[in-house]
């Protein structure tokens, strides 16, 4: 593999690994604390099934380069998640006392559901990379990824669906969770931020689709959802293909953070920088 | 919400085997719940869960019969049927022939 | 059969190890004795979950982290496992949860306590469960069926906690001087609540979660057993425990260790330990903005929340 | 007539085990079918039987259980085989990245 189109698809992986491990992070915050005890365990391990795919991904960097990619190492904005997975939305305890509250479960669901459709559409390309390691590795993560979805759905029945017979009309979790989507277009629509020579990447087969035909397949599978639940949309229908009405967030991809990432990247690297150099 | 009974078995061909029980909404949830509550650390090859509300339950009170009819000289084993109370066990006591 | 003849029956066919299930009839002393036994066990394991959670974010690699929060998850799910026992004996979860973050019902003394570094995981993680897992043994042998089954998945899960605790143990103690001495500084800190964890040495003839054989050890019992089996781990890694007089008596086979001021349990348990207020205020957080979740799915109104 | 799946044990603590499923009118009737086609009257201690309708059902594929269990076998007491050397302690150099 020639040594730019190496880079290139390095920083491509480096960009999966990372959103996989943020995800997660942020996924097992609500470890402990979940509205209910049984959503408690089932989501906890949709948190542990992304760190898994990250500890995949960066291993896959190893056989790339054949360097071990300590992902520890780096600095906050050495690291290419898509913004939308770093936000911040579980309550924070305070060894004071003086709890940062505002845990918004709504958003956790909806970050979580749309990054994990950004995310099939992802794998479902990468099937046919010409990299047959991401290839294999991907075709394994399918599964447990159709599991994620399947769990987001059941979310999206119970909180934004009117059950029969009950007067209630759910008008208080369709508010949040309406709420919650328009939060999460800017940052969700970011996830589309190609990567520093996709095109390249393209060209060469290791990456089948460009970032705008995921954007386009991605608002397939939400348009109808949207309908079923009559919740916002964030693009409208001209001459046959999509056009966001929302003005995406983008720099995740070129390692431009918020400041809830450097906050989580603090906690998740504090430990370890007592000393780097030690086993833990 | 409503309390499901949970079966499941681990390779085709056992029998299913009663886990326990979850609270959950519905059916499917009740799956999903029995699933990370009970099975999220085995293989598993299949799961049931069913409404507590649709069970109707037999019972022999044997060991507690045997003692108290041991000083009677006709032994005639008590059965009580009952559907359970979907919520929580107030069960209505029913002596069967 | 009169109501004290029945009673009596009872509690003969429970000494002699009978197994009483949901849909017996139970005097009602002895539900509701299971009932807050239960309660408080279900309390501890979702308060338990608090103190290692604050370094679910930290773990000092992914898989530590995955570890750590799978057995966070394991804890919840014991949680839930025996809140549902606890319900089907009659009281309602909400009312329980209630109950708890108002201070109304209590959890384990060790739970009170704040986590200041890594090591607290480790030592949580090993000598904390492995106090835990000797009186979860014990319940192996409890009368109501529900709860023998229910503590022998627990204990079988337990396994890979106690396991997980130590492993980041011998990792530090075998580690760099920072990392020994970060160690060493949380057994100290740690040492005072682990001596309470099983209570004070109540006379058993006296102990009513004995006569009902809803316990099955007295909690003296326990203690030995503990100091038994891990003091010498501790020493074996080079680690020392901050009470000087812990020591076995050959002679007697028992160990002596300073006795533990039990008016200062009273006082964790009762809701004044060092990180109480702190561990429940975020439990009741937590509980509070995740009710129009619970509202929705069982389609109540905030209003009649 | 319907179908009703039938669980039973035979000794207080076990739990309970599918046998089989009866076709009944109701739910007496299928557990007067379950004791007779599947139970001798006194050898079980306790019998369910549910509305086959009523049972929400999950199957897993063996691929995906497989891969499942390789994936977590963090969970697992196995994982960790560090052992307190006897003779004084020695960390075995595992790099956990």
């Amino acid at each position: 593999m020639k040594r730019e189109v190496q880079d290139a698809f390095h920083r491509y992986l480096l960009s999966l690994a990372d959103d996989e491990l943020v995800a997660g992070y942020r996924a097992t915050e609500w470890t402990g604390i979940a509205p209910t005890l049984e959503e408690d365990v089932a989501f906890s391990s949709i948190g542990q099934d992304e760190v898994g795919h990250a500890r995949a991904y960066y291993a896959l960097l190893h056989e790339l380069t054949g360097t071990m990619v300590d992902y520890r190492a780096r600095q906050p904005d050495e690291y290419l998640h898509a913004q939308l997975v770093e936000l911040a939305c579980a309550p924070r305890y305070h060894a004071d006392g003086n709890h940062a509250a505002g845990g918004d479960w709504a958003f956790a669901l909806v970050r979580q559901y749309l990054y994990d459709l950004f995310d099939a559409e992802r794998l479902q390309a990468l099937r046919g990379s010409a990299w047959e390691p991401l290839a294999q590795q991907v075709e394994k993560m399918q599964r447990e990824e159709k599991y994620h979805l399947h769990h987001g759905q059941l979310w999206f029945d119970r909180l934004a669906l009117p059950d029969e017979g009950l007067a209630e009309d759910k008008g208080e979790s369709r508010g949040r969770l309406r709420r919650a989507l328009e939060r999460a277009w800017p940052d969700a629509l970011g996830l589309f931020e190609p990567v520093a020579n996709e095109a390249l990447l393209v060209r060469e087969r290791l990456v089948p689709a460009t970032a705008q035909d995921l954007l386009q397949r991605w608002l397939d599978r939400l348009h109808p959802l949207s309908e079923r639940y009559r919740l916002p949309f964030p693009a409208e229908r001209v001459d046959g293909s999509w056009n966001v009405t929302v003005e995406p967030r983008r720099g995740g991809r070129q390692g431009r953070h918020t400041a809830d990432w450097t906050q989580l990247w603090d906690d998740m690297t504090s430990v370890y920088r007592l000393d780097p150099t030690a086993t833990w | 919400m409503r309390a499901y009974e949970v079966f499941a078995r681990f390779h085709r061909g056992e029998p299913l085997r009663h886990l326990g029980s979850v609270r959950s909404v519905d059916g499917e949830a009740a799956l999903e719940a029995a699933v990370s509550i009970y099975l999220r650390r085995d293989a598993f090859e299949r799961v049931w869960v069913v409404e507590r509300g649709g069970v109707s339950e037999m019972v022999t009170d044997e060991e507690r019969e045997k003692r108290r009819m041991a000083e009677t000289e006709y032994r005639r084993p008590s059965y009580f049927t009952r559907r359970l109370a979907s919520s929580g066990y107030r069960a209505a006591k029913l002596t069967l022939e | 059969m009169s109501d004290d003849d029945r009673v009596e029956e009872f509690k003969q066919y429970v000494r002699g190890g009978g197994t009483i299930e949901p849909t017996d009839w139970m005097p009602d002393e002895y539900r509701q004795r299971l009932l807050r036994f239960v309660e408080m066990h279900a309390n501890s394991e979702i308060m338990g979950a608090l103190p290692e959670r604050d370094w679910i974010l930290r773990a000092p690699s992914l898989k530590r982290k995955l570890v750590l929060t799978a057995k966070i998850q394991d804890e919840v799910g014991h949680a839930q496992l025996l809140y549902r026992i606890a319900e089907d004996l009659g009281k309602p979860r909400e009312q329980m949860f209630d109950d708890l973050v108002n201070g109304r019902t209590k959890f384990h003394n060790v739970f009170h306590y704040p986590t200041k570094t890594w090591a607290d995981a480790g030592v949580i993680g090993w000598l904390v469960d492995a106090a835990a897992i000797l009186s979860q043994s014990a319940l192996l042998r409890t009368s109501y069926g529900p709860y023998a089954r229910t503590m022998k998945r627990v204990c079988w899960e337990e396994a890979f906690h106690l396991k997980q605790g130590e492993d980041i143990c011998l990792t530090l103690a075998g580690g760099s001087e920072l990392q020994r001495s970060m160690l060493q500084e949380a057994i100290n800190r740690w040492w005072e609540p682990l001596m309470m964890f099983h209570g004070p040495p109540t006379p058993p003839e006296t102990d009513a979660d004995l006569a009902w054989r809803i316990k099955t050890k007295p909690n003296d019992e326990l203690r030995q057993e503990f100091l038994d089996r891990y003091v010498p781990q501790i020493r074996e890694m080079g680690l020392t425990v901050p009470d000087p007089i812990v020591q076995k008596d050959p002679a007697a086979g028992r160990w002596a260790y300073s006795e533990p001021d039990w008016s200062k349990l009273y006082a964790v348990v009762s809701g004044s330990g060092p990180a109480s207020a702190q561990r429940l205020g975020f439990r009741r957080l937590s509980y509070e903005e995740g009710a129009w979740v619970r509202n929705a799915l069982t389609g109540r109104s905030l209003a009649a929340a």
